[in-house]
């Protein structure tokens, strides 16, 4: 403990003497840095003007609501839908996997997306599909689970993609103009991508970032890296131990040979050109989409009131939305900010400012 | 597992709704407890219910001026997992939330409802098992009842236990005796049944070397009322965690409570198994451990009389009460956030 | 977002590995780092190594923080 | 439903054995109680729970001298049947366990199995429906516990009440206490319950006026008491009906018991519903009736008691207490003949 | 009451005045009248040489084990065992239909076949067998749900045929010398069937029968009836309210159109050639024995030691065999005496002689 | 065996009749009785009418015994 508290101390000194001034919003992207911050009270550490913002981190709390919608639709079909623990609460336009199953549709959690290729090994009279939620972190582990369902011939087995990546987004939350100074780019993303993705930022919005580790010291040395370069925009990786500037090359191959790029929507920011991950025609025969021919249903997934945008963007704050704590709360989520837990309107609604 | 209905802060119960839909269906929530619903719950037993006893919030009623009374529904999946199965916990369950009124428990009934189909073998264990653990505890299975229901009615098997017991001279134990200054005790570590459970669900694939710490704490509170009315509170935080029963502690006393991470006794495979799951092992369900709210004073005395008892050994001061009306964590870092309440089901993520 | 766990392998066996993490026992895939090495550590994230954690880096880190101190400082002294 | 393990003659526990096998599996038996396996229930819950309450075999235990403590789990299909539901079955049931010891029930917890989905709107009916007969009965639901489970690990709901009573002043009341010449009354009409829950059972398409008795009798009760130790043993023929009860009695007191078929109280539409079905009503469950066993210069006096009350109206003597040791029926032929006690699951037969 | 007494007190004053002295049995050979004689108490009315016993009276008793097996090998592949009540406990050689639900098969009891044909209609996914079990009086109530079924193009639904059939299984207890002096024959399968089919006994084999309705009145006129013509043995109808001569020849038809006759083995007594029921060719889309290719299992279904047989045909007490009371007790059933309730061997077990 | 119960006919829509006992309302094929008419009773098993109950014979029946008693006691005197 001494140990953490010379480092804290360490970090507010460093920080004090790097401080700007100014007002300084870092954003962080990665759901991870958000429960980390949350976690190690780091905003106490930070002075006021240093302010950290959360992103849109959390890939399941993306997920648009007609996308939730079409895996509902999916359920009805005498499928067993596989899913991480994470999304069975996110709810859709009427319902949620959560509602769903309690009314009796087979919906089970994995650990692992290979935990459910298994289950469907298994089991092969049911058919069995995995619901591909994540970032490109978890894009390979799905990736694996197809080729190998391909190789070892499960049939009984597909993938519904809502995969989302990380570059175009960033872009998004851009374009237009922000109030980010800086970012703490997702550490464990970045293990598979690697850096030169981020390469965009400083040479087209003068933003610089950070690849940040997720204990108490990374994401305190980041923001001082992110201090120290501030007038010099760049990107940086302080989480070498886990990430390479070129990324994991092996994964990237593995995403390569099954995805390829396409259009998606994102809860509360609508949609972003090449954003998304589809199954590549190599194969179909395990894209979900495909085999039970199901698309986000409805064509428009605005949420009516919801600030979402302004709120990832860092533009106005929580309880400046209209729907803020009376029809959106954390039990009852509209928006992705509030579906997360740690999202900002239900840190908002939960700790107050 | 709870006494009373109010309470069902630490309950599965949660209800879903959607967008302005009044709630219409129950739901499930396996690691239970925490935000969701206290509001429906008393729309649905609170007002049916009300009554003085109901309106008390106690693991246990207060009957006679000295008698506990008090019930649970034990369902477990595995029935049989690392350190314990259905039967002991059932026994220790009720045992306990005896205990946690200051009571010494002395009768229990015990009543099953068993899927055709079951094998005889297994529910002779599980009998045992309640046997061997009423026996420790001191207590007597006084009255049964055995239900069988046809294939697919039941998930194998379901124990309700009820308890009795006598309250300890000078017991003054109640959720609500919280007073800022007092200082907050757990008898052990922290998280130990909820992780055995979890992990030994064949689904998650993961093996761990965590015993479930299922055990009647009877002897350890008995001991420990020998403090007489330094003893404020008593609660056993079993599903919820030690998170909802320090926001039980502090929504009932009309208090705040600031616990120490430093101090918090983990064991290093629990830690790494919620690591491993994004987990929050203040969250996670304990069976044989007790957080202990007692005068300033008396902490250290207590701390002794914790630590000399088999379930006590790894005993810690957590923290102490406040009036800041909130449940905060001094980090290790110096820092202070809020400690989250569970909401709904603990399960794997990976985000 | 993704939660990863640094894990120490045990184990290997084909493209699956044992690994450890406080007592905790997981089998994961390691076909996205085949050069792994039993006594290595990889991150793992939902039952598959992303991985293998830099050991030379990991000790580098530790030292960085003085490192830092030291700059800043001479920053200061340097600035006043 | 009964209160302890040792009588589960009247549980649904039975168990298969082919030539020769061990027991295995624990098999169903909707209409419950009967010959089947009470040395096997010993087997495993007697032995192993031993202990003097055990051994009483009464419906509650009698524990402090005065009080007694009861449990019963209530699964019942449909739900909602002519003339109650699940809910109020689960407060008159335990309340009429109390009583039958000779008690005035005043205190009970419940515990609440739901199945994740279950309608809320179901649920708040069944609650409101407990509350009115805990009113009725001038009891309070002191203390409760709910669990919610996914979907398929229980039908829909299964409720646990355990009951606190004390003795009436005077009373001695025990399954042991019959003697040759003692009078046995019932106080109303057999069977109902059992065939309304039947016969509301869609798959066998019955239509029938048939309501259930379901009725709290500690009214009834707190009225005969007033009669002291003249009352001898009070019953209520729940699973296994009046035979199951009389064969109880018998067995417990080391009697005979002889009825008269002439003076059994049953509505013609359940009798006709038993010709359907190839049932006996005898075996038929009854949830709001009381068998009595009074001393016979007595029996007058109860029977006019049980007459005033409203769900004593159709109260009858029925038989009475010899030394035979066998439980017969006097039949309006002027035979006479063993009464059968049930086997298995009560179901429809063509043969 | 008075009326019951009355016509007891007559039914006495009647038999002793006709007693002929000699030992005089009478065999009942339909369960419901066993079951109405020891509802009755009737034994108690009759003198001490006039003897009631029990014949295969029950045709779920009789049902060989074998057979049993059969139906529980339907159970495991994935198909309802729709079943009448009474044939859920009767053991096959190793399991009955009972521990077999308890394992996880679906079993499901109906009051009547129409009711397994509905269950079938509004359960398309669902293959339903009904289990056909009964005497006369149930074949034809199965028949037309075989007729229904062809005629709606119910495809999930057949019967498995274990029906029995009355007539040559009287002869077969009479050949050889038995100790019969008179019948009390079927009031309900004669509804059916009427009452020419029992010609034979009188004139085979010198023993009368009547046929009897199944209140105490109707049973005891019967043996009064049975006792006035002992010495000219012939077939009489008691029962003339619901029996005719010629019996229900619509329900004749029905059974005509779908069944033949085929050769079957009783449980106690072998086989008996010409005593069951097959479905006909017409017929065999819904002959699950065809449909799912079941046979009896085994060759054989001899029970070692059990002597039903002599019981059926009052040969011996049941405590004569050396089964009773230690390998065959009615929780744990050998024979048909012990199987069915009201039989022979379980009447003896429950109140001794 | 064959368990069959009397049940008057309330009602006849097609092939299925209501039919009535003690209040007990039963829906049972009457595909075996082609000639029932409402108000007949019917002899029910397993959910269809096998017979229709002849009432003059019911009638009748109830005289017999006191017939069957004239005849035994003629004969008693015939013979004493
Ligand atoms: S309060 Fe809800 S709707 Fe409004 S911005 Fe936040 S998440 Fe979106
Ligand atoms: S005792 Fe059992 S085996 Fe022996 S004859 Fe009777 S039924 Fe058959
Ligand atoms: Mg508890
Ligand atoms: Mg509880
Ligand atoms: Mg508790
Ligand atoms: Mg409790
Ligand atoms: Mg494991
Ligand atoms: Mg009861
Ligand atoms: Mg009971
Ligand atoms: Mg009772
Ligand atoms: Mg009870
Ligand atoms: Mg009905």
């Amino acid at each position: 403990m001494m140990q953490q508290r010379e480092i804290v101390e360490k970090a507010k000194k460093a920080i004090e003497t790097l401080n700007p001034g100014i007002p300084f919003n870092i954003m962080e992207v990665c759901g991870s840095h958000t429960m980390a911050i949350s976690k190690f009270g780091l905003r106490q550490v930070l002075p006021k003007n240093i302010r950290l913002i959360s992103g849109p981190g959390c890939p399941v709390c993306v997920t648009a609501q007609n996308e939730i919608d079409a895996v509902i639709e999916l359920s009805n079909k005498n499928i067993v839908i596989a899913t991480f623990g994470d999304l069975i609460r996110v709810p859709g336009n009427k319902s949620s996997l959560q509602k769903e199953r309690a009314k009796g549709k087979e919906v089970r959690v994995f650990y692992s997306p290979l935990d459910a290729l298994k289950y469907a090994e298994e089991n092969p009279q049911k058919e069995v599909v995995f619901i591909g939620i994540g970032f490109e972190t978890t894009v390979p582990t799905v990736a694996l689970t197809i080729k190998e369902a391909k190789e070892r011939k499960i049939k009984n087995y597909s993938v519904y993609s809502l995969h989302k990546t990380m570059p175009e987004a960033l872009r998004a939350l851009l374009v237009g103009g922000s109030n980010v100074q800086g970012f703490l780019l997702p550490g464990h993303v970045s293990a598979i991508t690697g850096s030169r993705i981020y390469e965009f930022l400083p040479r087209e919005f003068g933003v610089g970032g950070v690849i940040s580790g997720f204990e108490a010291e990374d994401i305190l040395m980041s923001i001082v890296m992110l201090l120290k370069n501030y007038k010099n925009p760049t990107i940086e990786i302080q989480y070498k131990r886990v990430v390479k500037e070129e990324g994991n090359i092996e994964a990237q191959k593995i995403i390569e040979e099954v995805f390829e790029p396409c259009d998606s929507t994102w809860r509360g920011l609508g949609e972003i050109k090449g954003s998304g991950l589809k199954i590549r025609d190599k194969y179909k025969d395990f894209d979900a989409a495909l085999k039970f021919d199901i698309k986000p249903v409805g064509d428009e997934i605005e949420i009516k009131g919801c600030r979402c945008g302004d709120v990832l963007k860092g533009r106005i704050y929580p309880n400046e939305c209209p729907l803020f704590g009376r029809v959106c709360t954390p039990d009852n989520p509209v928006g992705p900010c509030m579906v997360s837990s740690e999202g900002s309107c239900a840190a908002f609604y939960k700790y107050g400012a | 597992m709870h006494g009373v209905f109010g309470r069902v802060l630490c309950s599965v119960l949660q209800v879903w709704r959607i967008r302005g839909d009044l709630m219409e269906r129950v739901l499930l929530s396996h690691g239970g407890g925490g935000t969701m619903m206290e509001k429906l719950i008393e729309e649905v037993f609170a007002d049916a219910f009300d009554n003085e006893y109901i309106r008390a919030m106690e693991d246990a009623a207060l009957l006679f001026g000295n008698i506990t009374l008090t019930t649970d529904s034990f369902t477990v999946k595995p029935l049989f997992f690392p350190g314990g199965d259905i039967g002991k916990l059932a026994v220790c369950g009720t045992v306990n939330d005896a205990s946690m009124r200051g009571a010494k428990p002395l009768f229990l009934t015990a009543a099953f409802i068993i899927e055709e189909g079951f094998p005889v073998e297994d529910l002779k264990k599980i009998v045992k098992s309640m046997a061997e653990a009423a026996k420790e505890a001191g207590v007597k299975i006084v009255a049964g009842d055995t239900k069988v229901v046809e294939k697919g009615s039941v998930d194998r098997i379901f124990i309700n236990t009820s308890g009795i017991g006598v309250l300890y001279e000078g017991a003054n134990v109640s959720i609500k005796n919280a007073k800022p200054g007092d200082i907050v005790l757990i008898s052990g570590t922290i998280g130990d049944h909820g992780m055995a459970v979890m992990s030994a669900r064949e689904e998650l694939q993961f093996d761990t070397p965590i015993f479930s710490d299922v055990a009647p704490l009877n002897g350890l509170i008995e001991k420990l009322m020998t403090l007489g009315e330094a003893i404020k509170v008593l609660r056993d935080p079993t599903r919820g965690g030690v998170a909802e029963v320090l926001y039980e502690i502090s929504k009932m006393s009309g208090v705040g409570i600031k616990i120490y991470e430093e101090k918090l006794p983990v064991k290093e495979s629990v830690k790494s198994a919620c690591e491993f799951m994004g987990i929050d092992f203040l969250h996670l369900a304990n069976e044989g451990k007790v957080v202990v709210v007692v005068e300033r004073d008396y902490a250290e005395k207590a701390l002794e009389i914790m630590k000399s008892h088999e379930y006590g050994k790894d005993a810690e001061i957590i923290g102490e009460v406040n009036d800041s009306k909130l449940v905060t964590i001094n980090t290790i870092y110096g820092t202070s956030r809020i400690v989250d309440r569970p909401i709904g089901e603990l399960l794997p993520r990976i985000c | 977002m993704c939660i990863a766990v640094p894990s120490k392998v045990l184990k290997i066996e084909g493209k699956i590995a044992e690994t450890e993490l406080g007592g905790v026992i997981r089998r994961v895939s390691i076909e996205m780092v085949p050069d792994v090495k039993v006594g290595d550590y990889v991150m793992v994230h939902a039952g598959v190594a992303i991985s293998i954690v830099d050991k030379e880096e990991a000790e580098a880190q530790r030292g960085l923080w003085n490192e830092l101190m030291e700059v800043l400082n001479d920053a200061a002294e340097g600035n006043s």
